[in-house]
């Protein structure tokens, strides 16, 4: 009983809208929560000023950047400032925020970016054909390798990387940016855990497709395994995949904190654990804010990958 | 001996399962020839599909394991083949066709792609390809098949999606054509239309076809010779006519006598004032509109059928009168208060009175209760109908009156068959002593041996204890036997009421008619008749 | 008194002969990023590192790895007028690295800018409680006149960096100075890059462009520069400071100590706070989890700041003693029962969660009842600084003070004044001698600080000093550089000699 | 294939734990799992009674002492830390706050989560809004900064770290309840359950929990892993569990630092956290088979093999 379908794409476009309005609620719900929040942990002016500053001092440096309204008054002027679009200085940095966090940004997009892709084809491929023979000699050992993957941390898998393989071997740089190479550990270290932990997923979601009736008809028509597994099962198996990498690439834009810290990387997790560590509410704020519209834009791909993989989504 | 074209010897499968090894096919042997229709008749349980699945290695090992026998295709022991000549003959001497197209067909897949794979695969080029998939859709009646060409499987109706699958099927031309329940989930015209198709389809091709079954009125219509199993034997083999007049075995016996539609009509009494009076029901879904204004009325004791294809509203109008759905417009009097208008604290008083027996008992009984939790489980919701110390004694009650015994209170549903699972979903529905009980298909999923029992149960307690029943039926031949009044519908309208008796000796409308003539006889004989009449409606 | 400072430029001018020194680029990588190169936040350690006296110079310089104590750098020379205000006398021929001439306008306006309302400039909180009045009498000769009298302007003045006339009120993204070095690329949260200047008014130093790398993890630093990544890391872990051919350590100015909070019951008592000093085995940290080369402290002030007192002396390791002490203030009715708690910040320095554990475990052995607090530093801060939380129990703050700047005024006031912000008790007597020494000169203003010093530590009690901690540095073997005392807050590329 | 045995499989099953008990004994590494974890948790409950005083006894000479010397005693097998403390003592001790932490944040934040999750599956369109949009605030708010703000605004405790560490857990059990509520609420025995007039409330919690609860558990086991990951990170970060209390992640971190040159100060914990989150991930991947009817031949099969 499926109601006459109208044209995909107007079906498209309301779906967007509808889940723009959502995220924008959401987003709203996400700045207050973080606006009020942080202010309750303590003053800006105790940890930009030394412990020797004057009280004159810290009071001045409260004026100057309007913290001694009432927060009501805070808000209101920040929410002012960012409708216009600005999202106010750094305090720490005394650039306009959004530059700052755009910056970092840009380097965590890239880092989950390359990231995901890697993990996202390795654990297909491992993933289908452990479950081709599930039960078998592969299928066991990428199992414990993805098990021992999730469940290592991640700091401690990175200072022993640096040490075997920078310092040690002096194969790789062992931290920062500049070349290529420098992309080599921190990509591998991320690569770990969901990498773990979509292998388990595409292993489950392929021993459910590969035992579809679909695939007993290509079965009967002839087709070889190869085929079967990559082109019959595996499109069916990836809605389920999809909604984890999401879940993964999620975490990944929120920003490796540990990771960025270890290696060096400028990305937006170090950001804004310094930035909270240092008070710098706007910059906070401003990074939250890149992150979550980056997770509704990527949420939104997902929804589109969704429906190009499953034809029965589009309308 | 000349050689068939395929021979089942000795033939013995077994599985592990929870249970321990469970011996699904022992030592079965058939044969058939080119042009020939063999038909495989069974029960659920039966390993009727069995042998099949071993004929296109679909059975998976583990659990599955081959203990004993060979299956010669045309002399060679295709158990013994290695596995690139083995892939190499289905698709391309063996095809199969499935029931349920719809999960069948890959569901991310155009058809068109999936019909060109069939060809591909065994080395087509694809140029060619796409042509002969074209030729293939027009081949099997798909309306505008360019375009189909492009479209996914669930853009389809039912019937189209089985013409797609027998297209795919038989790409390549193939000797064998194995057709595993073909038709079960589809209407009945739909049924006819496609056996029709499968028939034409053997003529031009002189291909044979090993078609799997539990419908009696199939095997009827399309097969020359049948075998009948039953759990994992093979009991009795035979030409059709032969099977059917002079059944050997006393299990075809009972499957022949268990068909339905033979038995004497119900003459209802006179109309009095109706317990359930509804009138003007409307329904819409969006854009679809389900149901354009449905009334009718209920005596009180009656059984009335409702009987349509699917997308008539019969199951939407079902869901309305127990508020599982809110209606768009209308009123049903329920003892003359409108059940619409009802508050929610009126109507959990009044589902003591209305009650539902759904399709599929698998579903519809909670996998994690037991029997006498289920059944229970309504006193706890109504406490005031049986204090608490009684229940155990008045679940056994309940028990036995279904046919069940009360040793089976502790046990889950999965460990019951699929008529005492509807067994135990009628007495669940009993234990609040309703007044009107709506079937929604209630025996649709079952064996046909199984729905005339039960069948037979709701008519004793609709006798015994004065319960009205609304059953909803695609089937015709099921109500017949047990229906007071017979109200057919079709898109959302009701196209015919009457009693039993006017609806199928004397159906007014055309498409009564229609859905009568669709219906197939078990009697190979009188199926023989009905196709000569269609035949000649048709030229 | 008049006191003149004549320091020609020949001293300056006599280092340098760069026979066979090398020259070149070199990179170093430091702990925490420089978020803003503002020159009036270059008191701030991670901005100073970077552009103190590299991109901005100031007027006066103090000597940290001589005595000769402040030195000129922009000024040439300065003296002492009769009315007790200061004149600069300016170094000609300067310019900025934007080509502009640096002249007393300069100067004036860098101060203004620093006392400026219009922005947080850090150095400004050197200048508390004193009203100072640039005036500049021409071109390149400036007074300074303070009141009340600074006998320590010229020093006070090693920590004013001279920006142009031109630069805004407001904080600055490039930094302009006369230094021998001008930014030349900021990429945040990757580099910063400082290069030569051509046109610098001094020597030119060996090395020709830094790069500046950060990396918050230790080991991840000292591997750098073992693998060549990095030239130069001027903090290093302890643990990995194992190679003697690169690693160095080196007195940093900190001075680790508990500030004891004398207003709440038993800390109040003298006996309790002197049990307390015993009862810590200060030597077994050497070399454990402090690092062997560090000394036990016995002012909050390092050795080398002046009126240091040579005469304190470290309070043994006594637990006897401690009890007895404990037991004595018990039966006058103290109760040292009541638990006190320690607060420490946690990654405060190397090892304070082991350090802490490990005094509390010494403090529990002679009979205190102790509880451990790590808190983060901005509720350390609270606890450390006032005003105080009303209701509080008694309170043990584990912190880490900061003065290379060879003086104790920078210490002394706010750690043990009754006005000082993190002074835990209150003492007319420690109120007047700190006042009296903030106006002496020469060896009077020793001799008071060092009676500071003695009376707060045998006296008073003031609080439980424990170490001067050393840092660990590694360099490459390419370079020839010793960090100082002052490498925490300033890292001056001309000292490093490439070899 | 489906297997046809509905009216064969009539034979009576036996009971839940005996045959759960059997199942296990099929998978060895799941056995294996189970007993390393029962063994962790026996130590859990004894741990810091047995051993707490030795494990805090200080020896600043003894410190960093090697692993491996079966001279001493047991408990310095694996070595000392940084103030010469027994590390198999320290870990064993730890085990308490470890899995109290991890075990907290996990009950809280599936109970919490699945509650909440039940409830916009199954109520109006905006009650649902709501809590969806609840939810996709938490998970957009990057978790280790609501960590790091939260016990900044609370201060770190144990009971604080639970808390966190389960307000970000949150969204993934509400995300899951509801996608299989929405799934389930349509089946047919939740449609009979209304038929027979059955309140929400009983829906929901006789009908339609019970279904969801196998899956909840799977997440359970994998996010206990998580829990004690995160909340060694957060230790990395200096915002974790504080000295003197002690857990496996603080102990990492505090080790991290002698990897170099004392590798067995973080090596050992981290070994800890490896082998129970393998076997938390072993024992719920057995499970996922054993409460599936459909799998779970494929281990009763072996069961009887083996026995």
């Amino acid at each position: 009983m499926i109601p006459p379908p109208d044209s995909p794409e107007g079906a498209m476009l309301r779906f967007i809208r509808k889940r723009a309005v959502a995220s924008l609620i959401s987003l709203v719900g996400l700045i207050v929560m973080v606006f009020f929040l942080s202010r309750l942990t303590g003053d800006p002016a105790a940890l930009f000023l030394p412990v020797e500053a004057s009280a004159e001092m810290k009071a001045q440096f409260r004026e100057l950047h309007g913290l001694n309204d009432p927060l009501l008054v805070q808000f209101a002027r920040y929410v002012g400032d960012v409708v216009t679009g600005d999202f106010g200085e750094s305090l720490r940095k005394a650039r306009p925020a959004l530059d700052v966090v755009l910056e970092a940004f840009t380097w965590t997009l890239w880092l989950a970016l390359v990231t995901m892709t890697l993990v996202t084809g390795a654990a297909i491929v491992v993933g289908s054909l452990a479950a081709f023979r599930a039960g078998g000699f592969f299928d066991r050992l990428s199992s414990v390798i993805s098990l021992l993957g999730a469940s290592v941390p991640d700091f401690w898998v990175a200072i022993v990387a640096i040490v075997v393989f920078s310092v040690n071997l002096a194969w790789l740089p062992t931290s920062g940016t500049g070349s290529l190479l420098h992309w080599i550990l921190p990509i591998s270290v991320l690569f770990i855990r969901p990498f773990g932990i979509i292998v388990q997923v595409v292993r489950g979601s392929m021993i459910g497709a590969l035992s579809s009736a679909y695939v007993k008809t290509a079965r009967a028509k002839g087709v070889k395994s190869g085929p079967i597994i990559f082109v019959h099962a595996l499109r069916n198996a990836m809605l389920p995949v999809i909604t984890v990498i999401g879940d993964q690439a999620a975490s990944l834009l929120n920003g490796a904190v540990i990771i960025e810290t270890i290696f060096g990387f400028p990305g937006v997790g170090k950001l804004m654990i310094d930035s909270i560590l240092q008070r710098d509410f706007n910059v906070v704020l401003a990074a939250i804010l890149v992150t979550a519209l980056a997770i509704f834009l990527m949420n939104l791909l997902i929804d589109l990958a969704y429906a190009l993989l499953d034809p029965r989504i589009r309308h | 001996m000349a050689e068939h074209l395929l021979e089942v010897r000795n033939l013995s499968v077994e599985f592990h399962t929870a249970a321990g090894v469970v011996k699904a096919v022992r030592n079965i042997s058939y044969h058939l020839d080119r042009g020939e229709t063999l038909a495989i008749l069974g029960e659920s349980g039966s390993g009727k599909s069995v042998s099949s699945s071993a004929i296109m290695n679909l059975i998976d090992m583990p659990p599955g394991r081959i203990s004993a026998g060979e299956i010669l295709l045309d002399g060679v022991d295709l158990l013994t083949m290695p596995a690139n000549q083995r892939r190499e003959v289905n698709g391309r001497r063996i095809a199969m066709i499935f029931q349920d197209p719809l999960s069948h067909l890959n569901p991310v897949y155009t058809i068109g792609w999936q019909i060109r794979e069939a060809l591909t695969t065994h080395g087509t080029a694809s140029a060619q390809a796409r042509a002969e998939a074209l030729r293939l859709l027009t081949r099997v009646g798909i309306p505008e098949p360019e375009h189909a060409l492009g479209k996914y499987p669930h853009e389809f109706s039912g019937g189209q999606r089985q013409r797609v699958m027998i297209a795919m099927a038989l790409a390549l031309r193939p000797d064998l054509l194995i057709a595993d329940e073909p038709t079960t989930a589809l209407d009945v015209t739909v049924q006819a239309e496609v056996l029709a198709l499968l028939e034409e389809l053997q003529q031009e091709t002189g291909m044979a076809v090993l078609i799997i079954t539990h419908d009696l009125g199939v095997v009827a219509e399309i097969a020359d010779r049948v075998v009948v199993m039953e759990k994992g034997e093979l009991v009795e083999a035979g030409t059709v006519r032969e099977v059917y007049r002079n059944p050997q075995h006393p299990y075809t016996r009972k499957l022949i006598a268990a068909a339905p539609g033979k038995g004497e009509m119900h003459e209802p009494a006179a109309r009095t004032a109706p317990v359930l009076s509804v009138r003007d029901v409307r329904k819409r879904y969006g854009a679809f509109e389900a149901l354009k204004g449905v009334s009718f009325d209920l005596m009180p004791g009656e059984t009335m059928a409702v009987v349509g294809e699917s997308g008539s509203g019969k199951s939407t109008l079902a869901r309305i009168l127990l508020r599982l759905d809110e209606p768009d417009a209308g009123s049903a009097h329920w003892k003359g208060r409108d059940l619409f208008t009802l508050s929610p604290g009126e109507l959990y008083k009044l589902r003591r009175d209305l009650q539902m027996v759904f399709q599929d008992p698998t579903q519809s009984l909670n996998p994690r209760m037991t029997v006498y939790q289920l059944v229970s489980e309504t006193w706890i919701i109504h406490p005031d109908i049986l204090p608490k110390a009684k229940w155990r004694e008045r679940v056994a009650e309940l028990l036995v009156q279904v046919g069940l015994g009360p040793e089976h209170m502790g046990r889950y549903p999965h460990q019951f068959s699929g008529g005492q699972r509807q067994r135990i979903a009628i007495a669940r529905a009993l234990a609040l002593e309703p007044q009107l009980i709506i079937c929604d298909e209630a025996v649709s999923a079952l064996d046909v041996s199984v729905q005339a029992q039960v069948i037979a149960l709701l008519d004793k307690l609709r006798r015994e204890m004065g319960i009205a029943f609304i059953f909803i039926a695609h089937d015709l031949p099921v109500v017949r036997d047990f229906a007071d009044h017979v109200m057919v519908m079709r898109k959302g309208n009701v196209v015919e009421f009457g009693t039993v008796r006017a609806v199928f000796e004397t159906p007014r409308e055309d498409y009564t008619r229609a859905l009568l003539a669709a219906g197939l006889d078990p009697d190979p004989d009188v199926q023989a008749a009905h196709r000569a009449a269609r035949l000649q409606r048709a030229s | 008194m008049k006191r003149i400072l004549v320091l020609g430029a020949l001293m300056l001018g006599s280092a340098l002969s760069p026979a066979f020194a090398g020259s070149g680029p070199i990179k170093i990588v430091l702990a925490e990023e420089a978020d803003l190169l503002e020159p009036c936040m270059a008191t701030r350690s991670n901005i100073g590192r970077v552009i103190m006296q590299n991109v901005s110079e100031t007027l006066t310089e103090l000597d940290v790895r001589g005595d000769k104590g402040v030195m000129p750098r922009l000024a040439e020379k300065w003296e002492q007028n009769a009315d007790g205000s200061w004149r600069f006398h300016l170094r000609q021929g300067v310019k900025f690295s934007d080509g502009t001439t640096f002249d007393a306008k300069d100067v004036k306006h860098s101060f203004d800018r620093i006392m400026s309302d219009k922005n947080a400039c850090e150095s400004r909180r050197y200048f508390g409680g004193m009203t100072v009045t640039p005036t500049v009498v021409d071109d390149f000769t400036i007074d300074f006149k303070a009141d009340p009298v600074q006998p320590i302007l010229p020093l006070l003045l090693s920590l004013v960096t001279i920006v142009p006339e031109e630069t805004p009120l407001e904080f600055v993204r490039e930094p302009i100075g006369t230094g021998p070095y001008k930014l030349t690329n900021w990429t945040p949260g990757q580099q910063i890059v400082l290069t030569g200047r051509e046109d610098y008014w001094g020597a030119k130093p060996e090395v020709t462009e830094a790069t500046y790398l950060f990396r918050a993890d230790p080991s991840v630093r000292a591997a750098m520069v073992q693998a060549g990544e990095a030239d130069l890391s001027p903090s290093i872990s302890q643990l990995d400071a194992t190679n003697p051919a690169t690693d160095f350590s080196y007195l940093d100015s900190e001075t680790v100590y508990l500030r004891i909070d004398h207003n709440i019951e038993p800390l109040n008592d003298v006996r309790v706070r002197r049990a307390l000093n015993l009862a810590i085995d200060r030597q077994a940290f050497l070399g454990t989890l402090v690092p062997d080369s560090a000394l036990l402290a016995t002012a909050i002030v390092p050795p080398p700041t002046l009126g240091w007192n040579p005469d304190v002396k470290v309070f043994p390791y006594d637990p006897d003693g401690a009890r007895t002490l404990l037991e004595e203030a018990k039966a006058d009715g103290v109760k040292v029962d009541t638990p006190i708690t320690i607060i420490a910040r946690s990654a405060n320095f190397p090892n304070v969660t082991e350090i802490m554990e490990a005094i509390q475990a010494q403090l529990q052995e002679v009979g205190f009842k102790v509880e451990l607090k790590f808190v983060e530093v901005a509720e350390h801060e609270q606890y450390y600084s006032k005003p105080f939380k009303e209701g509080r129990g008694p309170q043990i703050v584990a912190a880490m003070h900061d003065n290379s700047k060879g003086d104790p005024s920078f210490s002394m006031f706010f750690k043990y004044a009754t006005e000082g912000t993190q002074s835990g008790f209150s003492d007319p007597k420690v109120d007047d001698l700190i006042k009296r020494a903030s106006a002496a000169v020469g060896d009077e203003r020793a001799k008071l600080w060092s009676e500071v010093i003695a009376y707060v530590h045998d006296e008073v009690v003031a609080d439980v000093l424990l170490f001067h901690m050393v840092g660990f540095s590694r360099v490459s073997e390419r370079l020839d550089f010793k960090p100082t005392m002052a490498t925490n807050g300033t890292l001056q590329l001309s000292e490093i000699k490439i070899k | 294939m489906t297997l046809q045995t509905t009216d064969t499989a009539l034979a009576e099953e036996p009971h839940f734990a005996r045959r759960m008990v059997r199942m296990l004994l099929a998978d060895r590494f799941a056995l294996c799992a189970a007993i390393f974890l029962l063994v962790i948790l026996v130590l859990a409950i004894v741990g810091p009674s047995w051993l707490g005083d030795l494990a805090t006894k200080q020896n600043l000479r003894g410190r960093n002492a090697a692993p491996f010397d079966w001279e001493r005693g047991w408990v310095w097998w694996m070595g000392a830390d940084a103030l010469g403390r027994p590390l198999l003592a320290r870990i064993i001790v730890a085990t308490q706050n470890t899995l109290m932490v991890a075990a907290g944040a996990v009950a809280l934040s599936a109970v919490v989560g699945t509650v909440l999750g039940l409830v916009a599956g199954f109520s109006s369109a905006r009650v649902n809004q709501i809590i969806m949009r609840l939810a996709d605030v938490i998970m957009s708010f990057p978790s280790l900064l609501i960590a790091v703000i939260v016990l900044y605004i609370l201060g770190s405790s144990i009971l604080n770290l639970m808390l966190v560490l389960a307000i970000t857990r949150i969204p993934v059990y509400l995300r899951t309840t509801r996608a299989e509520v929405l799934e389930i609420r349509e089946r047919m025995f939740v449609q009979a359950a209304r038929v027979m007039g059955a309140s929400s409330k009983r829906i929901l919690f006789r009908h339609i929990l019970p279904v969801v609860l196998p899956t909840l558990t799977t997440l359970a086991t994998l996010d206990f892993a998580y829990v004690m990951l995160a909340e060694s990170a957060l230790s990395f970060l200096g915002i974790g569990i504080q000295p003197p209390e002690i857990t496996w992640g603080l102990m990492i971190s505090q080790g991290r630092q002698y990897l170099t040159n004392a590798w067995w100060l973080s090596f050992w914990p981290g070994l800890a956290i490896i082998l129970t989150t393998l076997s938390l991930n072993l024992l719920s991947n057995w499970l996922r088979i054993a409460l599936d009817p459909v799998q779970r031949w494929r281990l009763e099969m072996k069961g009887r093999k083996n026995g």
